[in-house]
């Protein structure tokens, strides 16, 4: 297992190195000069020519990634343009809110997918199943920026049931930390509670269908026992798949959820240094997405492999 | 605008005995009613200049604000006077070629992609599919911000950005369908027949990628239709005055306290829209999943 | 995205002609303790005014330092940490500084401390103030309490300069201490009415009341937090959910329903700044000046100000807005939009028009493009993202493009490096020779009657010429919840506390 | 033929129709086994592992062996459906692994598959009319449309398929009629040999007998060459001339059919033979049995020696030792790799 | 009343398709007594899975009993409520599937789930299922059980898990197997040792067996008694010695006919069975075998034969039932 997990990490350097070139070009290609952003209303050519000698920017572009791809295999992801802040640092302020907004969002995901998927392939073809299916659909279709809208103008501002966005820190003050989190992981999670249902459904209808599932019965077992003990096992194997890629996803997902309700997350981070030109940090935080999900990939098949005993790294 | 969805629907496998998409149609009543709402919103989108009652872009600063069911404005006006009824339906003239575009950017490029990795494997897959890696890798929205801030904002170039996001997950489910063709009898049958690989891939491998990759165009139509109106939300799509539905909702957001309907309206045109293509997707794909037929 | 609009200190589009001028407020007798939360349309990049470029940073500065020079809310400069000052020799300027005054780190201010200071933005590598002192040769330490500024060349606008970032006194110990993290922690540093406590970037800023501000009694606050809300309509939502206590900018829209609510107070004084939109003079179609009148002509003002700002604020005529000194009525060149004579001036071309997709500039383009239209004139649209749209402006690559300007205390802020030939701002490429002798008349002249000859004459010539179509002027405005009192209104848009206090 | 003699190859003078027509040579298809860092090969299903086989112009070679044994991949490999790793595969005498690409493509018309899965052999999406007149189109043997046309025709006809059925997909037939489809389109290119895949094991017990009496009426007819892979040897009986038996990738026991049920030499042959039931109760109930021990070896690593030795009732510490090759016993045509055969 | 172990009477079970109805199983009547071991012959479709699924009441969800009676040691079964069900299945009566590869689950060790039924109906814990597991496994002959019953079921083979199934299916000393189809994924060889071992436990238990198999040659040697099926429905029904030796339905007779046997001496061609097996959604009127069938005259295309006595065993056949014998009539013929 030591060797499959090496290799897959070394698999991922190629990718990786394609990210870095990818991201580079991208940015560094888009029209826009951080200088300006910068400088504002007290631009002159003087302090213009400064910055970009300050931040490097007047040298050819290999050069500066060159420069920049030395820094990072030393693990220096480089300073923020805007805020002269280490950009790890700057990551890592940000990084607590995304995590915590990501992780409510899939529980409350998990919480509705799960139970709801199950009673659909139970029950399949009934009102409930049918109910179920109409929700998965439709929770995929709603943009989440519109569902934060409506329950922003509903929830928070009509009925003023929850504070309007922000984000307290949970060892600030725990209940507060809830209240805030609490629209945009409904927001954030709607998608995949949707998708999270119809996967289990799926992938639970499959396992009822399954000869062992027959010799369950052919047992004696009783109904519950073959769906919660023979059934959900097996059939939650491939939601992890799809739950994993959701966690290495959370930088990305959370980009319009954290700027409608101004959560002060990794996301909300990357669209304002897209916008501000901000290279170094778009550049460490598209790494940073990059390699969750890489990591993200390679712990769903290392999880997939503990729960399903007939995958071995081998 | 996660890839998830997209993922669900690799899990298509070949189905053995040839499905016509009609005959189908015909078992599953799901098929017909989302394939009947897809049609609808192409005939809006066809029709929206006939039907609409009045100029789309014509701004009447007196007459803003009017709210729904008002005489002459069945969903009222805008901030500029604009009537919203008829903005919605050419708003579907903007979103469904979007959809058509993106997906056909997504589907060729990635299906050319998938093809050769998958038939011919070896070092060409492994290249191929490392660069898939990194697409993937990269974080989809902000590729799509950052493709459109490069390429500048307007809706062609959304329409590129959100084609290249839905590259890897053609070129993956196109792969992976053609590594199960592979595998069948009837490639073999074809090769030793003496067939060259040219001709396999053209009459045996597309036909038969047919029916999965349909799913997949319809789900991913829904998803670039939701990706555009994220991009135009943070106005990164369709030019004022363009009456595109998430610069609606983008504008419309202004408005929520005194006028929710400018940003809910919109936002239901979307939603419905997305969901008919979601809907028709997923009914296509229950219908062709031998797993889930009893 | 909504707060890259604002990014630019410009885009005050809350504009409303409210009572001008004195603008204190009066609600029994004040009292002690309490914070207050205060929002701000952006996130801070840097708490240093050395190299600050921001208004939302301008704004939380002046609660924490205190300047060489103030204003009144008439924008007469009044004493600052500079108690009098003698201007007599126009090189050479003499300052007389308050004596007692203490940094929050404990260390003394003084006419050493000044000359470091302003040594340190004349100097340091990253400094944004240069420019702003370009004048200003060397500081001289007379004594303690009084220091001279030689300058190179007489400069009429550097006391209104000293009001801003280059006129902050900060404690150097602090910022030695402060090291690289200075600008994102200025512990102790300032010696203005409240102290820097912690920066949770993207989620506030939290100041502490210093208790020992050297202007007695004062603040009343224990202290005030800072929010980036970088989106108008959430700003309201966090006003009506009580998360905020106090806002500068809401929608427009809302204003009316914001006035007629009690628990609410809204005020508003005309502000420092103007908005419109440049037109490039060095490319066709607008290098024909016919063209560009024919589009100031065209440019219904009411209307806009009606549709897009709801009648707060006033029209706009020119640079130099109703606040100013040099400020004068009576010229009105293109008052009510004229079709007609659009239409006689030129007709038939076709431009474009770049702005942002900040709702309310999309709002207005639209409003522009069908008033322009009823003139026969094409007006395209062309949204661009904010940093590629600042770049494209900058390099004159562009036909018009949706430009504001936030305004400086001094009229010169408005108009040399807008229309000088050389200014940094001409992006229009707008070169007038008489126009330029006037603007650097302007710059050393210390007769004030003659400098506002010399900016009506400008203003005059530019209106005329059209390089910019000035559509509305803005207002600064007071937000917030019946609980606060003591607000003064300045036209400056900065928030003042420290004679703010809650009931 | 000619033509096609000339079209196959140079040495095509050098064959004659008294010689074998396919003759292989030590052939080996060994598949890797990947793991590790870098995916680097680690061991090898050893799916074929040094097989010498011969089959005779006209005959029916029966291969059989449990599943895994190797003997699809020797049907396949034979074909280069497969690219064997190393060997020897003489058809008409000419190397076919030597062959370039277009050289192999004129080469498949003298031969073709007939494949196990009648559902996955015939491609979904092309009506059973395009799938046998599609050999015709790639070898370019119909010059018109219509000249297809009525070629399919001839052929459905001649295994017993209505004409009419041409423009139908393969999911309207059922089982025994798409294994007919697939007899056809191998008939298509008129080859001398034909590698029958399983043929019969998919289909239903009372359709096994149609298609065993179509391919034996065939052959007559056509003067064809089979090479018969099936597990089940009662089938193979019925059928071959000759059967070779595999076991773990090598053939252990090659004879004549009746030869090999009368007097099996290797162990294993005799104990599949023994394990093969036989409807009738008086017979079955007094037979004698051998029941193997154990299961079918890995052939990743397969046993040192005789790879049957760990199953075998009869092995002895020699059989560890070394491979008995095939001629350790040779009477006449019977050939069998043990050292301990039954006599 | 009763003294049959298990009795099935004009059992019909219906499936529920979208395309229609399939009569599954349509009127079959049989018994099995205790100790012995029944065969039930068929082709697929045939309905003989359907009628070990009906008894076990494990129908598919389209499935549904619609008539008829099955009684167990006296008990009739298809009025049980599913909980009083669950009490016999798995305790009674047991059954084992022609996949065994895909019968165990895959996420369970096989010990585990070979003990299982004593955990759900003895209430033993799992120590105690497992001690049992051990004991089941090396009864069926499975080496090493002791580290056998800890594995996952994927690392056995086919064998091996079959003898698995076996043992979770003889945990609990049921009076009954039904062994549906539980050699046809196997090798010879290894059908050769499942055989042996079911005829051993057979013997030394007295239990009684169903053996499902669409292989004639399994039937010939381990069952005592045998029915075939043909479109859900009972055929001929006798001694295994019996049907074999005459058959008196043409099916069974051409079945015997049609396949190709090792014994056999001659490269005569098969005798072929024409046509293909009936479509369920569309049987032909009178004898369902009638289109295929060499023998058939007049009347079969009309009436339905039923199942009557000829020559000492049961046949559903007009010709024979008039007194024609099929080996004769062919040997003449």
């Amino acid at each position: 297992m030591t060797t499959y997990v090496l290799r897959r990490l070394v698999l991922m350097v190629p990718v990786a190195f394609l990210v870095t070139i990818g991201v580079f070009m991208l940015i560094h290609l888009t029209p826009g000069d951080p200088a300006l952003i910068l400088l504002g209303e007290d631009r002159s050519p003087q302090a213009i020519a400064a910055i970009h000698q300050q931040l490097g920017l007047d040298k050819p572009l290999y050069v500066q990634y060159l420069i920049w791809l030395g820094h990072i295999v030393h693990g220096d992801l480089g300073r923020s343009i805007t805020t002269h802040q280490p950009v790890t640092t700057a990551i890592g302020e940000r990084l607590p809110a995304t995590l915590e907004l990501g992780a409510v969002a899939l529980i409350w995901s998990l919480l509705v997918a799960i139970p709801l998927g199950t009673i659909a392939a139970v029950r399949r073809g009934s009102l409930a199943d049918h109910l179920a299916t109409g929700l998965a659909v439709g929770g995929v279709s709603i943009p989440n920026f519109f569902i934060g809208i409506v329950l922003i103008f509903f929830l928070s501002v009509t009925l003023r049931l929850f504070p309007f966005g922000g984000y307290v820190p949970f060892n600030q003050d725990p209940f507060e930390n809830l209240r805030h989190v609490i629209l945009p992981a409904i927001a954030l999670g709607t998608a995949g509670a949707a998708i999270n249902m119809r996967f289990t459904r799926s992938s639970m209808i499959e396992v009822l269908n399954q000869d062992y599932i027959r010799t369950a019965r052919a047992k004696g077992a009783p109904w519950r026992r073959v769906v919660f003990i023979h059934a959900l096992k097996n059939a939650l194997i491939p939601v992890v798949t799809i739950v994993g890629l959701q966690i290495g996803g959370i930088i990305e997902g959370a980009v319009v959820t954290e700027t409608v309700f101004t959560w002060p997350g990794v996301g909300r981070l990357a669209v304002e240094s897209i916008f501000n030109r901000d290279y170094t940090v778009v550049q460490g935080i598209v790494l940073l997405a990059a390699f969750s999900y890489l990591i993200a990939n390679l712990l769903v098949d290392l999880v997939y492999g503990w729960l399903d005993p007939r995958i071995s790294f081998t | 605008m996660s890839t998830a969805p997209a993922l669900v629907a690799t899990q298509a496998s070949i189905r053995q005995t040839r499905i016509h998409l009609l005959e189908l149609a015909r078992g599953h009543p799901r098929v017909i009613l989302a394939g009947s709402l897809v049609l609808l919103l192409f005939l809006i989108a066809l029709l929206a200049p006939f039907i609409s009652p009045h100029d789309p872009i014509a701004v009447n600063a007196d007459n803003a604000y009017l709210p729904p069911l008002s005489p002459s404005h069945l969903l009222g006006t805008d901030e500029l006077g604009r009537d919203l009824f008829s903005r919605v339906l050419w708003g579907a003239r903007v979103s469904l070629p979007v959809a058509f575009v993106a997906v056909a950017v997504g589907l060729v490029a990635g299906g050319v992609i998938g093809l050769i990795s998958g038939y011919f494997g070896g070092v060409f897959d492994l290249l191929l599919m490392r660069l898939i890696d990194a697409l993937l890798a990269f974080p989809a929205l902000i590729l799509a911000i950052a493709i459109v801030a490069a390429l500048g904002p307007d809706l062609r170039n959304a329409m590129i950005a959100i084609g290249i996001v839905a590259i890897p997950v053609y070129a993956r489910l196109v792969r992976a369908l053609v590594l199960q063709l592979k595998q069948m009898e009837f490639i073999a049958a074809t090769r030793s027949l003496g067939a060259t690989p040219t001709s396999i891939i053209l009459r045996h491998l597309i036909p038969n990628l047919l029916n999965p990759v349909i799913v997949q165009v319809s789900l991913s139509a829904g998803f670039a239709i939701l990706a555009e109106a994220t991009l135009s939300f943070l106005g990164l799509g369709a030019q004022v005055p363009t009456p595109d539905w998430g610069q609606m909702i983008n504008t419309g957001a202004t408005f929520l306290a005194n006028d929710p309907w400018l940003a809910i309206v919109p936002g239901a045109a979307i939603s419905v829209t997305v969901f008919s293509f979601n809907l028709l997707g997923d009914s296509l794909r229950d219908a062709l999943d031998p797993r889930l037929r009893s | 995205m909504r707060w890259v609009a604002v990014a630019v200190a410009g885009l005050v589009l809350v504009a409303a002609c409210g009572p001008s001028g004195g603008t204190s407020q009066s609600g029994g007798t004040p009292k002690a303790g309490g914070t207050a939360t205060i929002a701000l349309e952006s996130e801070l990049r840097t708490l240093d005014p050395l190299d600050s470029s921001l208004l939302v940073e301008r704004e939380v500065f002046y609660n924490m330092y205190d300047s060489l020079f103030t204003i009144d809310p008439s924008l007469k400069i009044t004493p600052g940490l500079v108690k009098s000052w003698d201007v007599s020799d126009p090189l050479n300027l003499k300052f007389t500084l308050q004596s007692g005054v203490k940094y929050q780190d404990g260390t003394a201010f003084n006419a050493q401390s000044v000359k470091d200071n302003i040594q340190r933005y004349l100097t340091a590598s990253t400094s944004r103030r240069k420019s702003d002192l370009a004048s200003v040769s060397s500081v001289e330490v007379v004594d303690d309490t009084h220091v001279i500024f030689h300058l190179k060349k007489p400069d009429a606008t550097l006391l209104a300069t000293l009001v801003d970032r280059a006129g902050m006194m900060l404690s150097m110990a602090a910022v030695q201490k402060g090291g690289q993290n200075f600008s994102l922690a200025p512990v102790g540093a300032g010696s203005g009415p409240f102290e820097f406590v912690e920066w949770q970037r993207n989620d506030h800023l939290t100041l502490k009341k210093n208790p020992n501000y050297w202007k007695p009694g004062l603040p009343y606050l224990d202290g005030v937090t800072y929010r980036a809300i970088p989106d108008v309509n959430a700003i309201l939502a966090a006003l009506k959910t009580g998360d905020i206590d106090i806002a500068r900018t809401i929608a427009p829209k809302d204003v009316a329903g914001i006035k007629s609510d009690s628990s609410f107070i809204y005020r508003d004084t005309p502000a420092i700044g103007f908005n419109g939109f440049e037109l490039n003079t060095g490319a066709p179609p607008f290098n024909d000046p016919a063209k560009r009148q024919a589009v100031a002509l065209a440019t219904d003002r009411y209307e806009i100000l009606k549709n897009i700002n709801f009648n707060i604020g006033v029209v706009g005529y020119g640079p130099i807005p109703p606040s100013s000194w040099a400020f004068d009525s009576t010229e009105k060149i293109y008052d009510h939009a004229d079709a007609a004579k659009a239409k006689a001036t030129a007709t038939g071309f076709t431009f474009t028009y770049k702005t942002t997709s900040d709702p309310i500039n999309q709002q207005l383009a639209a409003l522009l493009q069908s008033e322009l239209a009823a003139a026969g004139i094409t007006m395209n649209i062309q949204t661009e993202e904010f940093a590629t749209y600042v770049q494209e402006c900058a390099n004159h690559q562009f036909q018009a493009c949706n430009v504001n300007w936030s305004g400086r205390l001094d009229p010169d802020g408005n108009t040399y490096a807008w229309w000088h030939t050389k200014g940094d701002f001409n992006d229009s490429l707008y070169s007038n020779a008489q126009v330029d002798a006037w603007l650097e008349d302007a710059r050393v002249s210390t007769d004030q009657n003659k400098r506002k000859q010399d900016y009506l004459n400008a203003q005059k010539q530019i209106v005329a010429d059209a390089p910019y179509v000035f559509t509305v002027f803005g207002v600064s405005a007071q937000i917030s919840s019946n609980k606060i009192h003591g607000f003064t209104l300045y036209p400056d848009l900065m928030i003042r506390m420290a004679a703010v206090w809650k009931g | 033929m000619p033509a096609e003699a000339v079209a196959s190859g140079l040495s095509a003078s050098t064959w004659s129709a008294a010689d074998p027509l396919v003759e292989v040579r030590r052939l080996t298809t060994w598949f890797p086994v990947r793991s590790g860092v870098l995916a680097r090969t680690v061991g090898q299903v050893r799916a074929v592992d040094g097989v010498d086989l011969t089959i005779r112009q006209g005959e029916t070679l029966g291969l059989v062996g449990e599943s895994g044994c190797g003997k699809s991949t020797l049907g396949r490999s034979i074909l280069r459906l497969i690219e064997p790793t190393s060997g020897e595969v003489r058809f008409k005498g000419q190397d076919m692994l030597r062959m370039g690409p277009a050289a192999m493509r004129r080469m498949r018309r003298d031969m073709a598959m007939i494949f196990q899965d009648p559902f996955g052999s015939l491609d979904p999406r092309q009506t059973v009319g395009d799938i046998v007149g599609e050999p015709l189109e790639i070898h370019h043997l119909a010059r018109t449309r219509r000249q297809r046309q009525e070629r399919v025709r001839e052929l459905f006809d001649l295994v017993g398929l209505a004409p009419s059925f041409v423009d139908r997909y393969p999911h309207e037939f059922s089982g025994g009629q798409r294994q007919r489809v697939g007899i056809a389109r191998a008939l298509a290119v008129d080859p001398t040999f034909i590698v029958c895949d399983e043929p019969v094991s998919a289909l239903d017990v009372s359709i096994q007998a149609q298609i065993i009496n179509l391919l034996e009426r065939l052959q007559e007819k056509f003067n064809l060459t089979y090479l018969f892979i099936a597990h089940d040897l009662s089938v193979v009986k019925h059928i071959s001339d000759r059967i070779a038996v595999m076991y773990v990738g090598k053939v252990v026991e090659v004879s004549g059919a009746r030869e090999l049920y009368q007097s099996p030499q290797h162990p294993y042959t005799a104990s599949l033979l023994s394990a093969i039931p036989i409807p009738d109760p008086t017979v079955e109930r007094g037979r004698e049995r051998i029941i193997l021990k154990g299961d079918v070896a890995s052939p990743v690593n397969p046993p040192s020696g005789c790879r049957f030795r760990t199953r075998c009732f009869k092995a002895q510490p020699q059989c560890a030792e070394s491979e008995p090759p095939l001629d350790t016993v040779r009477l006449g045509d019977h050939l069998a790799a043990c050292y301990f055969p039954l006599g | 009343m009763s003294l049959h172990l298990l009795e099935l009477e004009d059992v019909h079970t219906k499936l529920t398709l979208k395309t229609g109805v399939v009569r599954a199983v349509d009127g079959v009547s049989f018994h099995v007594d205790a100790g012995e071991t029944l065969g039930i012959v068929g082709e697929s479709g045939s309905g003989k899975s359907m009628t070990a699924l009906s008894i076990m009441r494990l129908l598919p969800r389209s499935g549904r009993i619609d008539s008829g009676a099955i009684r167990f040691k006296g008990r009739e079964l298809t009025g049980l409520s599913e909980d009083e069900m669950e009490e016999i299945r798995g305790t009674e009566m047991a059954m084992i599937f022609q996949d065994p590869m895909t019968s165990l689950n895959p996420v369970y060790r096989t010990g585990w789930q070979v003990g299982e039924p004593l955990q759900i109906h003895r209430g033993i814990d799992v120590r105690a299922a497992l001690a049992a597991a051990i004991a089941m496994f090396k009864k069926v002959g499975i080496p090493e059980a002791e580290k056998r019953v800890a594995q996952y079921p994927h690392v056995f083979s086919g064998g091996m898990s079959q003898r698995a199934m076996i043992a979770m299916g003889l945990t609990t000393s049921p009076s009954l197997l039904i062994a549906d189809e539980p050699t046809t994924a196997l090798d010879v060889t290894i059908q050769a040792q499942i055989l042996d071992l079911l005829r051993t436990l057979n013997r030394d238990s007295g239990m009684a067996t169903i053996l499902i198999t669409h292989n004639l040659g399994v039937v010939a040697g381990i069952c005592d008694r045998v029915i075939v099926m043909y479109a859900g429905r009972v055929v001929e029904q006798g001694r295994t010695e019996d049907v074999f030796a005459h058959p008196e339905h043409p099916y069974t007779w051409s079945l015997l006919h049609s396949i190709p046997r090792l014994d056999a001496d001659d490269r005569e061609p098969l005798k072929v069975i024409e046509g293909s097996p009936p479509d369920m959604m569309g049987l032909p009127s009178g004898c369902k075998f009638q289109p295929r069938c060499p023998f058939a005259v007049e009347r079969c295309a009309k009436d339905e034969p039923e199942l009557r006595d000829v020559r000492g065993h049961l046949a559903r056949c007009w010709v024979t039932q008039a007194g024609t014998s099929l080996n004769g009539s062919v040997d003449a013929g």
